[in-house]
């Protein structure tokens, strides 16, 4: 070792250090770290460790600080903004300024963290749960199972002590109907970083014995708002999403739903709702087999004393047609017994008026062939007057002619008007050529007898 | 001038008495005395005829009556 | 007149003799004779067509009473 | 008259005798007997017709009561 | 009255004669025998009427008690 | 009475046999049976409506309490 | 068969008879056989309502198999 070496002291050298760091680091960070454990002393103060990591390694490491007033301060903030205590293992923007202590070396002392990244980091974290499960088709799993008629036989998942629990247990033991509940609890933790695994380990058992249970039901309460980002966890979503029983959540007043309560089969805002759901559930099986009674009743009726209707009409039916038949016939009868009437009336006029009738053709032919008789009696008479004189009347004009002809043919007559008679030998003559020249005739006239001698005899066709 | 004569007989003989003087060779003292007879006998028939007469419309009269 | 002698005969026989007379069948001795025949059947006929009628008549009448 | 004849027998009988009279089949001798004939099948008839109205009458009158 | 006569045949023979009567196929006759039986038939029906109709009015009445 | 027909079958054959009867399909000699059997008929549809009456009543009593 | 199942079943079951009743399909033949049904299986539900069977221990015996 040379004299001309100075030595420093340790605290010469780590104050040195301090300085130059300080003088080098004057200003603050803002630097994002996984804020690996919290490590809170009883002070209050913290001694995060805080990470970095890529592809799951580590690749830088520091302790950080948080003083204790400056711990409660961001710690108020987170839960007011994120409804979550500040927590491990979550990635957090921090304002940082370097430092060094000359006992315990270099650290981040943490300032402040800002909660809205942390908001943004939930947010993005719900996002990808809810991604995750629609690329499964889990989002709609728990929710399209058939709910039991009644949700009786009821796993409960929360905490011994949870005022929700036993909000929850009222509602359903004190029911005044008297529905009847078996619940059996498993416990598990309902917040914070333990909580998701705690559930889906609950889950498991339930699954095993699933047999034996309608519904489960998480329920939590009590604990206000904060610790409940942890129903964002993928895992737990897709155990609740994927289990066989509709799964029924009850886990508190968070402004922005959890993916839990979105993907349960149901969410109440309480246990006290949730209760009261179940037992709405026991009324919705409960009233439609009071109804039943009723309806039955006043259907039953209604079909017997329809059918005591429908009866008694054909009763009455059965009176009025047999009545009307009956009548019908009886008035038929009667028809026809008036037809009888009216019939032999008329055939009785008939025949009188046949009987007229064929009097007066007896009359009339009578008389007819009487005066017939008569006109051919008065024909003959007259026939007889008029041929009998018309004879008389011939035999007359004969007698006239006759007369007319003697008249003629006497001689006296004839020689009156100038005529001679000749005659030969006292005879007349009639042929000529009996005479000879020389024969001596006479011809005798009215008052006078010539005689004379035959001289010439001649044919008068001659001349 | 015979009333016995039937008015029938006259008639014939009569009918015959102008036949013969139509025919005839009468002589004329014979045609005399024939014409007599002839006249004698159309004296007889018309006064059956009349009397025939008389008695029909008699009758006949009686019928209308 | 006969009553016994039917209107059908004595109307034939009355026919006959009409008949006769216009044939010319009868001579004029017989005519009076026969008119009077003809006469007598003409009678005889108009009573019986009377009697008749008169009965049918008789017969008619009570059938209207 | 003959209680025994039917009214259509009577009717017939009847009729034929009023065909035969209008057609001339009938002399004036027979006329009278075959009206008289007729007469009492009228009545025949109409005595048949009263009492079968009679009868009729009764039967229904009684049916009405 | 046969009782043994069905209402049907009874009705039934009644309706061909008031056919016959109102058709003039009956003879006077035949008429009162035939109005007769009419009546008889409709005594027949009437009576089964009356009987039926107590009958019925019978089991009717019963059954409203 | 058979209890052995069903209420539907025996209001069917009631209906059926009042429309007969409506529809002159029965003569008054089938009447009165068809009105007895109706009656029957009536009477054991009565009587199943009591009785399913009195059934109906007594399970709905039974469930109420 | 599970309980549930049961209860089930019979809460469909009934709302089918009750269906049928309400819509008047049911005979009366069938009617009190129905709604005897409709009360046992009412019963059966009424009972699900306020009975358990589910024994925790045995639940746990399971679940450490």
């Amino acid at each position: 070792m040379s004299d001309q070496q100075q030595i420093f002291t340790l605290k010469q050298v780590v104050s040195s250090i301090r300085k130059t760091i300080e003088e080098r680091y004057q200003r603050t960070y803002w630097v994002k770290a996984e804020m690996h454990k919290l490590n809170r002393y009883p002070s209050g103060h913290c001694f995060p460790e805080l990470l970095q990591k890529e592809d799951g390694k580590v690749v830088a490491q520091m302790s950080g600080s948080i003083w204790n007033h400056n711990f409660e301060k961001i710690n108020q903030r987170f839960i007011e903004v994120v409804k979550e205590p500040l927590k491990e293992d979550t990635t957090l923007l921090m304002l940082v300024k370097v430092s060094f202590h000359e006992m315990y070396g270099m650290s981040l002392q943490i300032m402040d963290i800002d909660p809205n990244y942390t908001l943004g980091e939930i947010h993005k974290e719900r996002l990808e749960t809810l991604k995750k499960l629609k690329e499964q088709g889990l989002i709609n799993a728990n929710q399209l199972l058939d709910f039991p008629l009644l949700p009786k036989r009821i796993a409960v998942i929360s905490a011994d002590s949870s005022k929700g629990l036993s909000d929850f247990n009222q509602v359903l033991e004190q029911n005044e109907w008297g529905y009847s509940f078996f619940k059996m609890l498993f416990p598990s933790y309902l917040q914070g970083d333990l909580a998701a695994h705690s559930i889906i380990t609950a889950l498991s058992k339930i699954e095993k014995v699933k047999e034996h249970f309608d519904v489960v039901v998480i329920v939590r309460g009590g604990g206000g708002e904060v610790g409940l980002s942890c129903y964002n966890n993928y895992e737990l979503c897709k155990a609740i999403a994927s289990f066989p029983l509709p799964v029924l959540t009850g886990i508190g007043h968070s402004t922005n739903l959890t993916v839990a309560e979105m993907i349960a089969y149901r969410n109440a805002i309480t246990p006290t709702e949730l209760g009261e759901f179940l037992i709405q559930a026991f009324h919705n099986f409960s009233v439609p087999l009071k109804d039943a009674v009723k309806t039955i009743r006043a259907n039953s009726l209604q079909i017997l004393s329809e059918n005591k209707h429908l009866l008694n009409r054909a009763s009455v039916g059965l009176n009025h047609v047999t009545n009307q038949r009956v009548r019908q016939d009886r008035h038929h009868i009667s028809e026809l017994a008036g037809l009888i009437k009216s019939g032999t009336k008329f055939s009785f006029m008939e025949w009188k008026k046949a009987m007229l009738s064929i009097r007066r053709e007896l009359m009339h032919s009578s008389s007819i062939l009487i005066s017939e008789n008569n006109s051919e009696l008065k024909t003959s008479n007259r026939n007889l007057n008029h041929l009998s004189l018309r004879a008389i009347q011939d035999n007359g004009v004969m007698l006239s002619q006759l007369e007319k002809s003697i008249k003629l043919m006497d001689p006296v007559n004839v020689l009156k008007r100038g005529y001679t008679i000749t005659t030969f030998k006292g005879k007349l003559i009639r042929d000529v050529s009996a005479l000879n020249k020389g024969d001596e005739i006479e011809t005798i006239s009215d008052r006078h007898i010539l005689a004379s001698e035959v001289i010439t005899k001649r044919n008068r066709e001659n001349e | 001038m015979s009333d016995k004569l039937k008015y029938t007989e006259a008639f014939e003989e009569l009918q015959s008495i102008v036949n013969d003087i139509e025919e005839g060779e009468i002589t004329v003292d014979e045609l005399s005395k024939k014409v007599k007879r002839a006249s004698e006998l159309i004296k007889i028939c018309k006064s059956k005829l009349t009397e025939t007469e008389e008695d029909v419309n008699e009758i006949l009269k009686e019928l209308e009556e």
